[in-house]
């Protein structure tokens, strides 16, 4: 009967702690999300799986020799998944809208004040008792505000590798719930009339253009800031293959099947770092707290940066589309058009929304290279 | 000590705006100065290009294309 | 003259020792079994080639700094190998039989009695000279009855690596003779009348069955059986993938690019396994003898359960269809089909096994869950 | 010795089959509930999603068929 | 303002040294060479983004912890990448033109001679003040007249790792410089009349000729020459898989996923070799020069050794196939088709240039064999 | 120094090439033989599978052919 008492004593059940079971609910939640609700299914699919096989106990499968533990180390602890993520994302991004009209550009940067407000409000918050934030910690916190999966993950596991579940899980969600965040915002900072604004169309852009513009970004990087390079680097390098033309099927597997591959155990890996005693803690309340505030200023100051690019400008501009500029692509630009059909139903600005959103992922990206260079 | 890592914290937020802003302003320079250039030098291509562009995003692989104007001309070939 | 020397002295011919010619004809054996008899050849040939790869004289592919022990060491002594596989063959798989009539699944159970028999047998077999088998290579050995390639490389690499080649080669090869190996057992078993059986049509099962089935049996693997949450979890992953509906992009690569790029690696890997070394045993007979009963132990009480089943049960249920609780998917299913229409041309099985073939496929991995408990 | 382990390994077989039996009545079990909660609370819905899913398994991809549907049109138009 | 000098001193512009800045607009003419002169784009738009990346300063890419620096270890320095791509390439190539003719192999036995007298040539070269070469590094740059990239970047990971840069971007660049390079050489070595000759139609070759092809060629390999086995043996298994017929899905896995996913991280991993230490020395020149001589005599005696066939073969045999010897497959081949149609428009020599042109991979990697048993 | 290398080298030189035509002769040798006794036991299937080949290199996928027939077909039924 040994061997029945040594199989009873490896069920499951009655090894439960109570914190795996509520971060197994957790998983349990995130699923649902993905699922029933749509969010970011692609990632917080995975996300929830990884939390669920993570938080078994027994079955080891985040601690040293176990599956997701080995997915972490070497594509997260390493940061080459969201490196290579950014490649895919690159070779999936069309920057016509950009390009056509490159002012767009400062949209992008002033969403940013969302993750260095937030970074200010994080440290704020080690008043309150119990919660502790290191300069590292909010940097990496503050960088939810960014609104970009990949830029989040990679500065955590630079930063802060023990927030990184639930940093990156705010994000996520948080650009999932785009939708429901922005509206508000976008509407409180603009009056009707503003909302109405149609905007003149963009002009063609060749392919010359389109072929120098990752070249020169890279560049910039390069002179200005090189601890942006990885992120920013793979970024212009996977859009360099799609605008080359030369390299169709090495751009084709970056955009399909390599990012395919990276995501599943992008996402397995950021679930194992939703273990109990990484996840259940008041600084998990705080970041949920956090990420919230920095999407929310990210799109006002947006919208109060394309108020401004308006008056001062002689095109119209209408400034909903500051709100894209937090990035979460393609989703913000989509709420800003939608805000808009709702003022003016002949109003289409969604390709004008493509600039300030793609923006916005440089823009995050650049604000990473800045952390990092002066916290990492 | 939370103070000083205020005032660290309002430095950083200074700063990294700026440097920001900085970043971007270049690149909006040194993407308008691309653009005129390239538009000087080679302005009929653009359009060109785009509307090859455009033929291309319709989402139909050639094969595809090439299947069915086959299949058409032939039955239009058979039916005549 | 000396670099003559040199280059004679590195031919392989004058390097040969009979073990590895004689491993090498095993090799070419495996690719004609694969290429012109059609075994299995997604493994098998590249086993093959993987086994005359690492039989090469002074090449050292299969040795410390070598292409093949590089790809075994990081895919299958960490067990990412077939954990890889199985989420993709989760992907691949429709349980929508099993849904809608789960009693299937004890058919899947009673096949696993092969596995089991075939441990007391090896065990017995240390009284035959020459043969001696630990109780975990007993364990590993016996999983060759489950007829699932992957879950036995993995209880193999858990368990006795050093059988690991001969396991999958015995596992991948029986797969493929199910076709010879199963119909005397079954006709054996049956009478003429029961063969004749037809059972009545499946009702249609819906998205949400579809999508909570892999949640919940991780969720009960989870609470009984925590050393099979890896094979188990990882086929529930790629199954949810597949049902979800909203990661489309990622169960494609699951079950296409990711799945294939990994078969080739594995195959290869366990090729390098089949050195003389390792091979050339009396352990290795012993293995392809007990792996064959094991398979017709299991298929034969597969097909006994499910004359008890049809002997109970209110609706009919023909006996053959026990035979697919072995796994061995779709070939088991298959044979089901074929020797049911030889009893009655107007019967055709096939999506009636194929409840019972799924369900061996998680008996299996259930077994192996309760050997890595209780021998691992 | 062998004797032994003859009796470890019986002891595993029985415990083993009665495990993996256990394991998959329960999961019959979950599964019988499961599907009637379903039924109970949304019986139209399968039916819906069956017949989505037969349209999807004839193998053609949307693309193909569009551009099918396209041509065909197409002709159509300047033919008739 | 201590931030503030933390930033400005982590900007790029001050901390460039002279090399890094020459080494980046190296980096940029390959990218200007593969995107507007379509120079082997594959290879050298990868290989050149590495090298820009590399060159950055402060970033460390190419050092330890840095992004290419990971993937070049495990990808280059394990052998793996160009073994894989090997893979591919053997699962694209289809051999009938040379089983049709088999004596076509004997030019690719001739165009070696590239190889070998450039050895002889880099050793003398050591005369020359500042220029020094060892019997390893002589040997992996004499294998550039193999043109044949992944096997001199497999060639120099073993015997020149500080050369590896270097050679393989000389390697693809002569691959892409064919059609400037060989016309003059062909030309000069054939009468107008040779030029003229038209070949006669090849036979059908059956499947199973094709199948045992790559296992006769990697038998012999294994007889006669181990070292070149990894080389060989996965050249093999990807044509086995290619005509086996019986895994489609892995064939087509190894010609286009895998080998794409490969070849983006190839190039940025022999980008990462093009540092100014590495790059920026007379060894470099001595390597570019010796190249492109390698190329020329291999052309040369390709085209000789075809004209000596041509007066012994009874069959018609158009000299300017010899060219094809080289490798640098599809391009040598092209080139002799334009060249025979410049001399007679009816004369279309593209499948007959086929057979040398893919018995000219085989006779480099048997070359690599060589020099790896005498030299490595 | 130089010159022991130069020796050596010219050494490597001659083996390697001889090395080489060696081994690729014994190829040609081994392919020549097989195609014969291939072709002596089975000189028919040579033919058929060639042409097996030639249908499927035309590029188009068998999803594409089964659909473009289908709505030629299904055009023809609805337009005679
Ligand atoms: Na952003
Ligand atoms: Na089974
Ligand atoms: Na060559």
């Amino acid at each position: 009967m040994d061997a029945l008492n040594t199989l009873i004593a490896s069920t499951g059940i009655v090894h439960f702690t109570v914190g795996q079971v509520v971060m197994m609910l957790v998983g349990f939640l995130l699923l649902y999300l993905a699922i029933a609700r749509g969010f970011e299914p692609l990632l917080l699919l995975p996300i929830g799986f990884g939390a669920i096989l993570t938080n078994i106990p027994l079955a080891g499968m985040g601690e040293p020799g176990g599956l997701l533990y080995m997915i972490y180390e070497v594509g997260i602890g390493t940061g080459i998944f969201p490196l290579l993520i950014f490649m895919g994302v690159g070779a999936m991004t069309d920057f016509s809208a950009l390009i056509a009209n490159p002012r767009m550009l400062l949209l992008g940067a002033a969403a940013q004040f969302g993750i260095f407000a937030t970074l200010f409000g994080a440290i704020a918050l080690n008043w309150v008792p119990g919660l502790s934030f290191t300069l590292k910690e909010a940097s990496a916190i503050a960088i939810i505000g960014g609104a970009d999966g990949p830029t989040a993950i990679f500065l955590a596991s630079k930063l802060a590798p023990d927030l990184l579940g639930a940093i990156a899980v705010a994000a996520y969600s948080y650009m999932a719930l785009v939708p429901i965040i922005q509206p508000p915002i976008m509407k409180a900072l603009t009056s009707k009339a503003e909302r109405e604004i149609q905007m003149s169309q963009l002009r063609s852009v060749g392919k010359r253009e389109k072929v120098l513009f990752p070249l020169m970004l890279v560049l910039l990087t390069i002179l200005l800031l090189p601890t942006a390079a990885p992120l920013i680097g793979m970024f212009c390098l996977g859009n360099l293959m799609r605008e080359a033309g030369v390299v169709e099927r090495l751009s084709k597997t970056a955009q399909n099947e390599l990012i395919n591959i990276v995501t599943i155990f992008l996402g397995l890996a950021v679930g194992s770092r939703l273990s109990a005693d990484k996840f259940l803690t008041t600084q998990t309340l705080g970041i949920l707290v956090l990420g919230a505030i920095a999407f929310a200023i990210g799109t006002a100051t947006g919208v109060l940066m394309a108020k401004l690019m308006s008056k001062l400008s002689k095109q119209p501009i209408n400034p909903l589309i500051g709100a894209a500029g937090v990035s979460a692509v393609p989703m913000a630009a989509r709420v800003v058009n939608k805000v808009g059909l709702q003022a003016n139903p002949h109003n289409f600005l969604l390709m004008h929304a493509m600039g300030p959103n793609v923006a916005g992922v440089i823009g995050s990206a650049v604000a990473a290279g800045i952390l990092l260079a002066l916290v990492g | 000590m939370v103070s000083d890592l205020l005032l660290e914290s309002a430095t950083l937020m200074l700063i990294g705006m700026v440097s920001v802003f900085t970043f971007l302003l270049l690149l909006v320079l040194l993407m308008t100065i691309m653009s005129r250039v390239l538009r000087r030098y080679s302005p009929v291509k653009v359009a060109e290009k785009s509307s090859k562009t455009d033929t291309v995003s319709n989402g139909l692989s050639p094969a595809v294309v090439a299947a069915i104007s086959a299949a058409v001309h032939q039955y239009r070939q058979q039916h005549k």
